[in-house]
């Protein structure tokens, strides 16, 4: 049986962690192929429910990234976010989401090796915890490993 | 509340007459005080210097016994037992890990809930608010009140009085009557530990203490530290060599000059175990 | 009791405000809240240990709201509600008068919100005892005991929304769970939708619940889901030092820190 | 219906040595809403971006969405090729398959598959986009420039030559700031006022320059191209229209003994007084805290000998109301005062005094009339010992960062003594010389090879007095921590420059940002460093940190260059990508419930609140309203707000929930 691949969605902000994934393919660093990247402006814009949303969908594992604390594009929307990622691991934790497949980074935009890494480590790990299952049960999404596409 | 009483080697040794005029200007001010029992060696200065675990140890284990008697808070006179015992408390305090090590090492529980008050804080908080009613000889000299390096250093830590101009002793002695001198070696090294190692040493840093006190005029120079006290006075023979003439300038300990200042018999504030005459 | 009603009573009679929400008996022995807009009801108004009711849900609702001037018999959590809802600018001084009530049954008069606000923060908002041993033996199962805990605790809520309804801090006029472009929260009260439900109101709870247990109690199946917010508080005990309402309007999720402590961001 | 067209470039080989181009295009044509789908070697081209342009009249496309490179790189072109075609160029989106697929992926199945998924999802997404418009903003085309100092004129004079009218408000009676205090500047050694002065006199003479001396900012309000500022004119008790300035009633006055600001406590000033006698504009003003007739109800002299009857005892503060476009701040430094250093005695000792104050020794217009005389004696002094780094780079003091101008100031100082003390002995304690700069070292060299200044490299311990001489202490540090003790007569401290007193305040005024030591922090520290985080506020000199005159003059024309820039334009046009709280019909009129912790979270005070009215003009509800000048776009508000009410243009909740959906489902 071929390996399981996991689905990795990753949220990021447009100024420094999209940035530092573009700064990635001009070096031409090359990581897995598993991850799907949305762009928001700041890490601030993203809603949680939006993480919530792509376990619901099937995703294996998540990466929230943006600018590192006093890099902020608007000054302090990470600040913001951190402070609410903070709340919501919490509650995620407690209620029994497995937090280890939801990495938190900050990938700044000369940072294009670290992006390169985030990703092949969360991919690695994610795919020894496999697949997600335990949500998708709940999701009433299939649970048997299936190939992209 | 009792307060609790950590003399040091000092002040059962070279230096009694420290111990004597505290708990004789303490009694006089009627404060409930309590030796801590079976203390040790705070490790100065060679502890520190040599084995960190041993150096936070000693003192832990003064302060542990002082918990575990009771006491809140302690009055250490010796400004290097004060600074060690400080110091212990802060890194302890800081690092729990050291904490539980230190305690093993002791076989003591240490929680840090004693207050370390070092002499002028003990006065400040009992004997200052009272002081000027019960002046009866007021201390009328002008007097060169000397903090050496222990009292205020590291400010970060002891936070107490302003590190580079210390003000505490000047407004505490302007209270019994005297004129404190603005000078410029409050703060300076008098050679400490170096006396018996190198005289000559404290002879010099000493010397420049001395001197600039007499030169603008003090005519007693007030301390709070033993070994303070004991370079001005013990080595004055290797001051007034470097000097190249004679100085007579008195060292009193503040609380000998308090004790003096509400009457206290001379005798019982130890003045007549100075080396250079006490003729204030 | 009596002190109460002559209150309420003087609070009517010389038109100070309009309404007074109380509690008064109701069916079995169970309390309800009473809305006195006469002196003669006055006389119904009741408290004793069973009036846990938040009565703070009431002060937001349009029906009561439109009355006119409101008083509110409050307990320490209904005054933390209070407080909470001021710095969210639902109350103010101008609409509402206060009238404190001790767990002995003291009255204690207000002059104003800033008045209720020095009296609230005597008290910590502190997890009590019974429930803090449930919240240590949840901590101390693996996530995927948690995990299947909560999936069947909450599995019979049939989304009534009643825990929302008593919750003095759910006042939104629109609910995130009723917005439907997109449709954030599956309508239908199946496992998903509960789950995401839950967990969305705990959020929105963070840093604004008052720990009054209004949710729990008025839920028809007895679900806890007051441990979600139970939790919340003590995380944000931990991690930002714990909250209090206040008038200065200051929230803990819509400020920061520059030094907040994360341990979990690479 | 949604008419997508989707257009996948190969990038040369840059995607599709990679991915699969034809396949991403065969495959995504066949997903509902799309009308067309091609690749294409180069979508950038002219050619390219034709075939865009013409699928879009063509098919009559209500979306585009151009697979390529990163949207950091060519969204401008793509967007602005679709509005040339009539297609709104929100409209337009780009799927990154370069940075973010080929470059970074093995050929593969798998690598296609993934620029098939990051395509559909800006499909998706496209579906949901909405036409925008560009935001435009009136300007209105004053600049109000805050501190009369160097840079504050230098950014009055470029904006105002530049065509633009200029309002420049100065706390002080005069303008002219630090550098009309010094004596020589480094590294010409010139007269300091005789390069200032021409420039102040410029400023008051100038037509687009409004200037008013004396005057503070009182509050400030609006947004970028549309402040609304009040302006508060100190009352100066006279008629400055009927004063002719003869200076009159400076000599009559006699309330004389007043420590002068301008010398730096070393001269005397009247209660009536003009700062310096080239002072700009050189009218007087009562100082009230000291006038004899504020303070005790009597006297009135310069009224009396008045030939001009311009004394106006009754004159009250003035606030004036002031549209201004664009800000900038010049309001400099001050320097630490010599009681900052219990070591050296907390400035007791009266020859022991700071490099400003050296300065006004040193200047021919000060008390000395520029000779060094010592203020305690007036003795010239025969050892004199410069403290680099007083306070500066001192982690205990509060003050880690370096002060910047103080090395090359000291060497001045240094230098001018030696020139004016032949056979004086002067020493420098310096911890490094800092001296990065246009003919800088040089200047440095100059003092200690041919000036003959001594350079002790170590910092001094402690001053004292002892016999009439002030005693140094410190140790050389080349010479293995040697203690060394001058004998000194006179002691110049370089205190480190802080910020000025009250910026924090002004700061909070402004919503300007401000670093740890209050000085105003700018919005980048390379590429953007005269712009603020409040869109419109620029910063001119030592506001923003320690600077010397020509670093100063540089930011101001800096300055003065993007408030042109901005001038330049009669409405500003933004990205509209702006969040927005909705609106809906009565009797709800917004589904935001007013609880306004959307404020507090936002990081430019942009949303304000608004009460909506009925006829009657009763308030029915208080809701939330962004306002389009002030806010930037980050979003933080909308992630949240409970109700769902705000959203943000161009990363709505639609469009990004669709794109989450789209990704893991196909």
């Amino acid at each position: 049986m071929a390996e399981f691949e996991p689905k990795i969605v990753a949220f990021v902000c447009n100024w420094c962690t999209y940035a530092g994934a573009d700064l990635t393919g001009t070096s031409r660093i090359k990581y897995a192929s598993n991850v799907r990247i949305v762009r928001f402006p700041c890490t601030g814009r993203i809603d949680y429910m939006l993480l919530l949303k792509a376990f619901d969908e099937g995703a294996d594992g998540i990466i929230v990234s943006g600018c590192h604390p006093n890099d902020c594009h608007y000054t302090s929307g990470n600040f913001h976010a951190r402070r609410r990622w903070m709340a919501f691991r919490s509650l995620c934790d407690f209620i029994g989401i497995d937090t280890r497949r939801i990495k938190f980074s900050w990938v700044s935009a000369a940072e294009g090796a670290k992006w390169a890494d985030i990703v092949n480590t969360t991919v690695a790990s994610v795919r020894e915890l496999g697949p997600y299952d335990e949500y998708k049960k709940v999701a009433k999404k299939p649970v048997k490993e299936e190939s992209h596409g | 509340m009792t307060l609790g009483f950590y003399p040091g080697c000092s002040l059962k040794g070279s230096s009694r007459e420290y111990a004597e005029s505290v708990l004789a200007v303490v009694k006089a001010f009627n404060i409930q005080i309590q030796e801590i029992d079976d203390w040790n060696c705070c490790g100065a200065t060679a502890a520190h210097s040599l084995n960190k675990e041993l150096s936070l140890a000693l003192p832990a284990r003064v302060l542990s016994l002082a918990e575990k008697q009771g006491l809140k808070e302690i009055v250490v006179p010796c400004a290097a037992c004060y600074a060690r015992l400080s110091m212990t408390q802060h890194e302890l305090l800081k690092n729990p890990e050291l904490k539980t090590r230190i305690a093993e090492i002791n076989n003591l529980e240490y929680n840090g809930t004693v207050s370390i008050l070092n002499v002028i804080q003990m006065l400040d908080r009992y004997v200052t608010p009272n002081l000027e009613s019960r002046v009866v000889k007021p201390f009328g000299h002008k007097v060169a009140c000397y903090y050496g390096c222990y009292l205020v250093r590291p400010h970060e830590i002891l936070n107490f009085d302003r590190v580079e101009e210390p003000l505490s002793m000047d407004t505490l002695m302007a209270k019994t009557g005297a004129t404190p001198i603005d000078w410029a070696f409050k703060t300076e090294c008098c050679g400490a530990s170096l006396s018996i190692s190198r005289t000559s040493s404290v002879g010099r840093l000493s010397g420049k203490i001395v001197g600039d006190a007499s030169d603008r005029g003090a005519e007693a120079i007030i301390v709070a530290c033993p070994m303070c006290q004991s370079n001005l006075d013990m080595r004055r023979k290797e001051i007034n060599s470097y000097l190249g003439k004679r100085i007579d300038i008195p060292v009193l300990y503040i609380t000998q000059a308090i004790g003096l200042a509400i009457g206290l018999d001379r005798k019982a504030l130890g003045l007549q175990r100075h080396f250079v005459k006490v003729k204030v | 009791m009596d002190d109460l009603r002559k209150r309420a009573k003087e609070l009517i009679d010389t038109s100070a405000v309009k309404v007074v929400i109380g509690y008064e008996q109701g069916t079995g022995n169970k309390t309800r809240a009473l809305f006195v807009e006469n002196s003669e009801v006055a006389d119904k108004l009741i408290f004793d240990s069973r009036c846990v009711q938040n009565l703070a849900a009431y002060v937001t609702k349009q029906e009561v709201k439109s009355k006119g001037k409101m008083a509110i018999t409050a307990t320490l959590p209904v005054m933390r509600a209070i407080i909470q809802l001021a710095s969210e600018f639902q109350v103010n001084d101008d609409n509402l008068i206060v009238i404190g009530i001790t767990p002995e049954s003291k009255i204690i008069d207000f002059k104003n919100l800033e008045e209720v606000e020095t009296y609230v923060h005597q008290f910590q908002i502190e997890i009590d005892a019974r429930n803090r041993e449930i919240l240590d033996k949840l901590d101390k199962m693996t996530p995927s005991e948690r995990w299947k805990f909560w999936i069947d605790e909450l599995s019979p809520c049939f989304k009534c929304y009643a825990c929302r309804a008593a919750c003095p801090m759910c006042y939104c006029s629109r609910c995130t769970v009723d917005f439907n472009r997109p449709q954030w929260i599956p309508v239908s009260s199946n496992e998903l939708g509960n789950l995401e439900w839950h967990f969305m109101r705990a959020m929105h709870l963070t840093g604004r619940c008052v720990d009054c247990d209004a949710c729990a109690n008025a839920c028809p199946l007895a679900i806890p889901i007051n441990l979600l917010t139970k939790k919340m508080i003590e995380d944000a005990k931990s991690d930002f030092g714990g909250y209090q309402p206040s008038l200065k309007g200051e929230n803990l999720l819509s400020t920061f820190k520059p030094d907040d402590k994360e341990n979990f961001i690479q | 219906m949604a008419k997508i067209g989707v257009f996948i470039c190969h990038c040369g080989e840059n995607i599709s040595a990679t991915v699969d181009c034809a396949k991403v295009a065969e495959v995504v044509g066949k997903y509902d809403g799309v009308a067309i789908s091609l690749d294409y070697k180069y979508m950038c081209s002219d050619p390219g971006q034709n075939l865009i342009k013409k699928a879009i009249v063509e098919k009559g496309l209500t979306g585009v969405v151009v697979a390529s490179c990163s949207p950091r790189m060519h969204e401008p072109t793509f967007r602005k090729a679709c509005a040339e075609a009539g297609l709104n160029p929100y409209m337009c989106e780009m799927a990154n398959l370069r940075e973010h697929c080929s470059w970074v992926h093995e050929k593969g199945e798998a690598t296609t598959q993934k620029a098939i998924d990051l395509v559909r999802t800006i499909v998706e997404k496209v579906k949901h986009n909405q036409s925008l418009d560009a935001i435009k903003v009136p300007v209105t085309k004053t600049a109000l420039v805050i501190g009369g100092g160097i840079a504050g004129i230098q950014a009055s004079l470029d904006i105002a030559n530049s065509g633009h009218k200029v309002i420049l408000i100065e706390k002080d009676p005069s303008i002219g700031g630090h550098m009309s205090q010094l004596s020589e500047t480094f590294p010409t050694l010139d007269c300091s006022q005789c390069i200032l002065t021409p420039r102040m006199v410029e400023v008051a003479q100038h037509p687009n320059i409004t200037l008013y001396t004396y005057a503070e900012l009182e509050s400030i309000d609006g947004f970028i191209g549309n402040f609304k500022v009040k302006i508060r004119k100190k009352a100066k008790s006279i008629d400055e229209k009927i004063c002719t300035g003869c200076g009159l009633c400076t000599t009559k006055c006699p309330n004389k003994k007043n420590p002068s600001e301008f010398n730096e406590g070393l001269g005397n000033r009247t209660a009536i007084y003009v700062p310096f006698p080239q002072a700009v504009p050189n009218k007087p003003v009562i100082d009230k805290a000291l006038c004899t007739y504020y303070t005790k109800g009597k006297c009135k002299i310069c009224e009396k000998f008045c030939p001009a009857h311009a004394i106006r005892f009754d004159q009250e503060d003035e606030i004036i109301e002031v549209p201004v476009g664009a800000i900038v701040l010049a309001t400099g430094f001050a320097v630490k005062k010599t009681d900052f250093f219990p070591e050296y005695g907390y400035g007791r000792h009266p020859d022991i005094i700071t490099g400003l104050q050296f300065e006004r020794l040193a200047s021919a217009s000060g008390p000395t009339l520029g000779e060094i005389r010592r203020p305690s004696d007036g003795k010239i002094p025969e050892t004199i010992v410069f403290v680099a780094c007083a306070g500066s780079r001192d982690e205990a003091k509060g003050i880690p960062y370096c002060s910047k101008i103080c090395c090359m100031y000291t060497a001045k100082h240094a230098m001018l003594y030696q020139h004016k003390v032949h056979g004086g002995k002067s020493y420098v304690f310096y911890m490094d010389i800092r001296a990065g700069g246009k003919m800088y070292d040089e200047f440095v060299r100059r003092a200690i090879e041919e000036d003959g200044v001594n350079y002790i490299r170590g910092r001094v311990s402690r001053v004292y007095e002892k016999n009439g001489k002030l005693i140094v202490k410190g140790a050389d540090t080349l010479l293995g921590a040697m203690p060394v003790e001058i004998e000194a007569d006179m002691v110049v401290l370089a205190t480190a420059g802080v910020a000025n007193e009250g910026a924090e305040e002004l700061a909070q005024k402004l919503h300007v940002s401000y670093d740890p030591y209050h000085f105003f922090a700018e919005a980048h520290p390379k590429l953007k460093p005269v712009e603020t985080n409040t869109a419109g506020i620029f910063l001119a000199g030592a506001c923003q940190a320690p600077r010397d005159i020509p670093e100063s003059v540089a930011m101001a024309s800096g300055a003065a260059a993007k408030v042109a820039g901005l001038f330049s334009q009669d409405e500003l046009t933004r990205e509209p990508l702006i969040a927005v709280v909705n609106r809906q019909a009565p009797p709800v009129f917004s589904s935001c419930v007013g609880c306004f912790l959307c404020m507090s979270a936002c990081p430019y005070h942009a949303i304000e609140k608004e009460e909506i009215k009925n006829r009657q003009g009763e308030v029915l509800k208080t809701v939330a309203k962004v306002n389009p000048g002030l806010c930037q776009g980050c979003g933080t508000c909308v992630a949240f707000c409970r109700t769902k009410s705000i959203d943000i243009q161009g990363y709505t909740h639609e469009e990004v929930y669709s794109e989450v959906m789209a990704l893991l489902n196909d």
